[in-house]
């Protein structure tokens, strides 16, 4: 409208009728551009969705196939996992043990340490120690993994039979611990962060009601902190659940039934390598199994980030 | 203004909780859980660092003997003692570069469309969830991914360009959850500072956002990068060479039809799988080898890593609002 | 130039070496790569006229060599090497001297999961000791084959032990049991001597228990457990000159690196053999597709002849 | 609902702009209630009332603030003269309304680049590339913002480590350099130290002879000071408007009266 | 350096507390210059004076805010009376000192907790245990802080979804719950409406029935409405100090003048 109307003399500067006119044709020309670009950015922030997709897909067509050649029921049910044997069983629960107890041990270790961790470095912590201790501790999960599973292997379970002669030298137990230790700057960072973020005014209310810094810390901030908190919990779960070469390398790779950390144990990840680094022939049921069990994996950790996104949109912070 | 005389009788008896002496016992007792939460504060530091050191001096003890120029200039061989990364580190060095180029514009423009153009409806919420989602899926399950659709349905074979995607594709939700953090963490009278310009949206992004941004937006990339680079797991998956004696051609340099991209559909291998590869020889003297080669790997992901914080530090100097 | 060769793990030593060396010779001019897929992924890739030779630790299957006729791709079997699997216990162990095929049977079939669980449940002689199991991972060749040669079937086993790909994993857990007992292929046994036993095996109960060594696999008397290990060369690539000449190399020098590597040679007449096979270009397998246990080197050498 | 009492000047000058019974919607929240209101061009015209009566969100409305946000919705018109535009019209490119009406904000809010390339902005938006023209035009803004003598000798260096004032001078120069019709003010001085905001003051009091200006403040005395006509608003309505003298020295109204005095606010 | 221009009342009421050369330094700068100045016991003491002159800052010494963050130091001396603790007193803890006095901020500042849970604080902090006697404080405090008719029966709704003004009488309550000697006033009303601004200037004046009140405000009725004595600041010096009626209407510097009658501010 604006444009079509005759146009002002301008009340200031050198701008004429042209100049208007200008502005209208350049305004034609902006809209077209800044849809084009918002199509781009679209276009871009899909990749994420596409990605999914595929995944979603390769894992279910394979694993399609799978099922039409073992019952979801077995799947469910069976306590024996033997794939690759002769003498098949397909019982998901076995690998699924394992994966619940390793990251059991893990989380055990890596929420309250890294709880603990966040609430030092971002409230009794100086700024200097914070900003030094914290990108040293973040190298944690930058090591490679399989590092890590030489380090469980070789270091911590020896020491671990010490204390416990009667540990086996597979075990969930060190591996788990050694994956405890990988996820904490996952926790505690992220905790940190969100620990960072709830506003100085609500410590000033605590502190000026006479609060000691850990009453401050616990009482005020860490509530307020928690939906950030809680996100940070669920992703420590999510790599604890989806960790793979610490498991292959020090867990033993024994498809127990058991959630016994003190056991060997495989995994649903550690089978996957397994199968993955293999001899199989490529479309036997056999490989068709390595998309099952990652089908499970997926769907397990989307369940808990679900089950985060959930708890983020209910305990979203209000300050 | 007579200052009064100093009196013994305790302030806080008129208060009808504590008197003085009370008041004091108590914030004793209560400062000292201070004291004990920060030993355990300190204690539980000292885990994660002490295992962090272990770790360091173990690999640097098994490993330094091996750190010589050779070890970086020459190829895998059977001989543990001739043998060395240079198609690791360089294939590495590849693999990022394609990482790279390919999750940074990516990754910035979805956190972009997410952060400043999205209008609040079910299909960025179906993104939203998705991103994080994808930030917990298990690398193994790229791995799945990449082998069923770069190797085998683009048919982009074993090459450094299917790995580069795969762990781009890796990485894309850190970038974008840290880009967008980045975005957010401007204030919103920046924009309508720009906006009041007369500036179109496009523009306040690319003149604003964007620039002001770009210290976590770094941040957010190298990390990621720090993270891609020793993922070993998706890159087995899809089957990185193991010996590989010679170097990805350099542009327009490879056998005719030489062109700017040879190298990205080149074989590789990549410093995880060298290290992978030497802890499973039956010959110790691989293992010391793999010590140092995990010594390096780590170095680069601390070097990585201090790029990151340094950069930050730089860059943020002359960001203020 | 490129050679790509993919599969086995188990030959990977060999031809690792023999590509090295391949390069140096011709001064870089022939590139070589090998890969690890595993002799099935491998195969995959073979068949899809990916690569151009092939690692195998077993000869091929049917429905791999189906595959290969698929997609046209055909194929010379050569083999290269003797891998001698080692029964494995640990040094401070004082009981075990020898073991026979029969008690391994008894301690690796199916039946015993969960029931053979001590020393003295397979022979009364041994302690009431608990046994602590290691062995391949179960998509590996060498698995493949001990579970034949042991246990009369492929892939059939007991599932409660303790399996990885990665065999220096198992040469820690053997090293750190008393109790424990495992197998893997030879080479990490000759590599760990000084913390590992291996076991002499009887092939049956009154035969002479034989400890795995060049000898005992050579003269054939190291039975079941020692196999034949190939590589597989495709027809179409050999018409480039320098996959011909990679392969000519190869059964030039495999008996000094397989040596190196800690493999079994074969003896000086069954590489001239394949040579003649290479040179020839006789294509197929001797096999018949499927996997054979305790195949003694004249068997062996006689149906090379006979092909 | 109360309706405003308006009074208008015997000898109007010529109107810049007018709102016409403009409603505005924060989402379902109705923060301006049939607000109509003459502004009269090459004057100051003062927004004052208590807090959240709906000043900024008035001001802001003027340039189409309100746009960036989802779920805000204008109802009315604000017509924009001489070529009777309704800014607030969906036909209407807020770009370009954004083009034709400048706004400082309260807080100083410089972009952290150089402080040429600050005033610099809006003509690079413009799609400006003539290096001299855009030189000697931010020149002119600079003085015409009252920081040219202090900042001539270090255009290049960043905006942020000028002084909250200077900051704010900067923001006006950033406004002026591509020759608005109108500058919105949103409470310009309320960040500020005593005498930067005296130097505001002056300097509006400079600017009205060449644009249109738009204030709002807390600050009766401010408002008593600057502007030629003050308009009273509260809980989203206009109550008053008229000529500055007339409002502070015999408001019509007792809510007007009210505040003024001080009764509350 | 100018000296401060003090006068004292002639029949002077028990002092509670008294600043005496006392300077502030955010790490290397300045902020508080020698400021010297009585606090009467059960009065109310407005701090008055243009933005950044150091109000918050002189205010946030009485309850040692500053040593929350590293590098602030302080001069001179706080003595709380009868007792004569120099509140400044390195060996003095900043929590006995919080605990004796309590403070109110400029953006209410409740706790993501329970109505009941935000006023029951300061008591569970020092340690109390005992249900009825938190119960009953509770009640009395937010009485004290004229909230407990519209909150008794949602005593365990969270306390963030109060609207403003009564979330600034929640953490009046807080402050309240502890029977503090002082309670600091830092701009309790700025981000307030009119009436919610009413309500709690008409609590302060309650309160000092029983405590002893400091306030900052940068409006000047309501100092007038509230204060019994004033004391003006600028650039971190105390100018003048008295009674307030003295200060508004015959204020002995010029200073002081200036900035009442509104010529800056
Ligand atoms: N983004 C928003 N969403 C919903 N309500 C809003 C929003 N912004 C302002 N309001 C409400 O609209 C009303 C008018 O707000 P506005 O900011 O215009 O007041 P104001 O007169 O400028 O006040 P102040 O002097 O405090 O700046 C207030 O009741 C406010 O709470
Ligand atoms: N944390 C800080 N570090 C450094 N300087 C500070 C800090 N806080 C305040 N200042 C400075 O100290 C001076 C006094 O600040 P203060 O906040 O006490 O002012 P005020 O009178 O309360 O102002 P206002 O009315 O705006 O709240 C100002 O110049 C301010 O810039
Ligand atoms: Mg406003
Ligand atoms: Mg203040
Ligand atoms: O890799 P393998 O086939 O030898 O197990």
């Amino acid at each position: 409208m604006s444009s079509t109307t005759a146009a002002p003399a301008p009340i200031l500067g050198s701008t004429g009728e042209a100049r208007l006119a200008e502005l209208a044709l350049a305004k034609a020309r902006r809209k077209r551009r800044e849809r084009a670009i918002e199509a781009v950015l679209l276009l871009a922030a899909c990749v994420s969705v596409f990605t999914t997709v595929g995944i979603v897909y390769i894992l279910l067509k394979e694993s399609l196939a799978f099922f039409s050649h073992v019952s979801v029921w077995d799947f469910i049910t069976d306590d024996q996992w033997t794939p690759l044997f002769e003498d098949a069983h397909f019982g998901i629960r076995v690998l699924l043990a394992g994966t619940l107890s390793s990251s059991g041990v893990a989380l055990l270790i890596a929420i309250p340490l890294g709880t603990i961790i966040a609430i030092y470095l971002s409230e009794f912590a100086g700024h200097r120690t914070r900003e030094t201790l914290k990108p040293i501790l973040e190298l944690l999960s930058g090591v490679p993994t399989i590092i890590y599973g030489y380090f469980a292997l070789l270091f911590v379970t020896p020491m671990l039979q010490r204390l416990m002669p009667e540990l086996p030298g597979f075990n969930v137990l060190s591996a788990g611990l050694v994956m405890g230790i990988m996820i904490i700057p996952y926790v505690s960072s992220l905790s940190e962060d969100a620990m960072r973020a709830v506003p100085m005014s609500l410590r000033e209310g605590s502190y000026a009601m006479g609060a000691t810094r850990l009453q401050t810390a616990v009482k005020v901030v860490v509530p307020a902190a928690f939906s950030g908190i809680a996100s940070a919990y669920i992703l420590g779960i999510s790599r604890a659940v989806g960790e793979t070469m610490i498991l292959a390398v020090a867990a033993g790779m024994q498809p127990n039934l058991t959630l016994d950390p003190t056991e060997p144990a495989a995994t649903i990840t550690s089978f996957i390598v397994q199968v993955a680094l293999g001899d199989l022939p490529h479309g036997s049921v056999g490989y068709q199994t390595i998309f099952a069990a990652g089908l499970t994996l997926m769907m397990l950790t989307l369940s808990f980030n679900m089950l985060g996104y959930w708890m983020r949109r209910k305990f979203r912070e209000a300050y | 203004m007579t200052p009064s005389p100093k009196t013994t009788a305790p302030v806080a008896a008129r208060r009808s909780t504590l008197n003085a002496e009370e008041m004091r016992a108590l914030i004793r007792a209560a400062k000292r859980y201070d004291v004990l939460f920060a030993t355990l504060g300190l204690l539980a530091l000292a885990i994660g660092i002490l295992t962090l050191a272990a770790l360091f001096t173990g690999m640097a003890l098994d490993g330094i003997p091996r750190l010589n120029s050779e070890f970086f200039t020459n190829f895998p061989s059977r001989r543990a003692g001739q043998a060395g990364i240079l198609s690791a580190w360089v294939g590495s060095l590849l693999v990022m570069t394609v990482t790279a180029l390919i999750a940074v514009p990516v990754g910035i423009a979805g956190a972009i469309y997410l952060e400043e153009y999205a209008r609040k409806n079910w299909v960025t919420d179906v993104i939203e969830i998705n991103i994080t989602n994808l930030a917990g899926v298990p690398s193994i399950v790229y791995g799945l991914l990449a082998l069923g659709l770069f190797v085998y349905t683009f048919g982009l074979g074993q090459s450094i360009l299917s790995a580069g995607l795969t762990l781009a594709l890796l990485i894309l939700p850190i970038v974008i959850v840290t880009t967008r953090e980045a975005l957010r963490a401007i204030p919103q009278h920046i924009r309508e500072a720009a906006y009041g310009c007369g500036a179109s949206q496009w523009q306040v992004v690319s003149h604003h956002l964007v620039p002001y941004g770009m210290p976590g937006i770094l941040t957010g990339v190298i990390i990621g990068m720090a993270r891609a680079i020793g993922e070993t797991a998706p890159i087995i998956t899809i089957g990185a060479l193991t010996f590989i004696a010679f170097l990805p051609p350099a542009p327009f340099m490879g056998d005719p039809p030489a062109g700017l991209f040879d190298w990205a559909f080149s074989g590789f291998t990549v410093m995880p799988i060298q290290i992978f590869n030497w802890t499973s020889r039956p010959d110790p003297a691989f293992h010391q080898n793999a010590a140092a080669a995990s010594f390096v790997l780590v170095f680069m992901t601390v070097g990585m890593n201090a790029l990151a914080i340094w950069l930050r530090y730089r860059l943020r100097k002359n960001i203020k609002w | 130039q490129i050679v790509k060769i993919d599969g086995s793990s188990t030959v990977y030593p060999i031809t690792e070496g023999i590509a090295e060396d391949f390069q140096k010779a011709k001064k870089n001019a022939v590139k070589v790569t090998v890969g690890i897929s595993g002799t099935g992924g491998g195969f995959k890739k073979f068949c899809r006229g990916e690569t151009d030779i092939q690692n195998a630790s077993r000869p091929i299957l049917a429905k791999e060599m189906e595959d290969c006729r698929a997609a046209g791709v055909e194929y010379i079997e050569l083999p290269v090497a003797f891998d001698a699997l080692t029964v494995v216990m640990n040094p401070r162990n004082t009981f075990l001297k020898s073991i026979t095929v029969e008690e391994l049977k008894k301690i690796w079939e199916p039946a015993a999961q969960g029931k053979i669980t001590r020393w003295n449940q397979v022979n009364p002689a041994w302690p009431d000791a608990p046994i602590k199991l290691f062995g391949a991972g179960s998509d590996s060749g060498t698995f493949d084959y001990f579970t034949e040669a042991i246990n009369g079937k492929a892939k059939s086993s007991r599932g409660d032990y303790t399996a990885s790909e990665d065999d220096n994993v198992l040469v820690q857990g053997v090293s750190q049991d008393v109790n424990a007992i495992g197998y893997f292929g030879y080479a990490y046994y000759a590599e760990n001597q000084s913390r590992l036993k291996a076991l002499a095996v009887a092939e049956k109960a009154g035969k002479p228990a034989v400890l795995p060594s060049e000898a005992s696999v050579l003269d054939g008397s190291y039975q079941p457990l020692s196999r034949p290990i190939f590589i597989y060369v495709s027809a179409k690539a050999l018409a480039r000159g320098e996959v011909r000449e990679f392969a000519d190399f190869y059964l030039k020098n495999a008996a000094k690196i397989a040596k190196e590597v800690k493999y079994v040679p074969l003896p000086a007449k069954a590489y001239s053999l394949a040579a003649e096979h290479l040179a020839k270009g006789k294509k197929g397998t001797v096999f018949g597709g499927k996997n054979e246990v305790g195949l003694k080197i004249e068997e062996l050498l006689a149906r090379e002849a006979r092909m | 609902m109360t309706t405003s009492t308006i009074t208008l000047p015997n000898n109007p000058p010529p109107l810049k702009a007018e709102a016409k019974a403009l409603d505005f919607y924060y989402g379902a929240f109705k923060a301006l209630k049939g607000i109509s209101m003459p502004v009269y061009e090459n004057r100051v015209t003062a927004l004052i009332g208590p807090s959240g009566c709906g000043k900024s969100t008035f001001l802001r409305c003027f340039n189409r603030m309100h746009d960036l946000y989802p779920g805000h919705r204008y109802d009315g018109t604000i017509q924009l003269l001489p070529d009777a535009v309704n800014l607030l019209d969906h036909q209407v490119d807020p770009i370009e309304v954004r083009m034709r009406i400048s706004m400082v904000f309260q807080k100083p809010n410089p972009f952290p680049k150089t402080i040429f390339e600050n005033v610099a902005y809006g003509l690079r938006v413009r799609g400006e590339r003539n290096r001299t023209y855009i030189e000697d035009k931010v020149e002119a803004a600079l003085k015409g913002g009252a920081l040219w003598e202090e900042v001539r000798d270090r255009l290049d260096e960043s905006a942020v480590n000028l002084s909250g004032g200077q900051q704010q001078r900067l923001c006006i120069a950033r406004a002026l350099a591509t020759d608005p019709e109108i500058i919105l003010f949103d409470e310009p001085t309320s960040a500020l130290d005593p005498i930067a905001t005296g130097s505001i003051e002056e300097l509006v009091t400079e600017l009205k002879k060449k644009v249109t200006i738009l204030i709002v403040t807390h600050n009766m005395q401010q408002a008593a000071r600057v502007s030629d006509y003050v308009a009273y608003m509260y809980l989203g309505e206009l109550i008053e408007y008229g000529a500055t003298r007339d409002i502070f020295m015999k408001p019509l109204r007792k809510e007007t009266e009210d505040y003024i005095t001080g009764r509350f606010g």
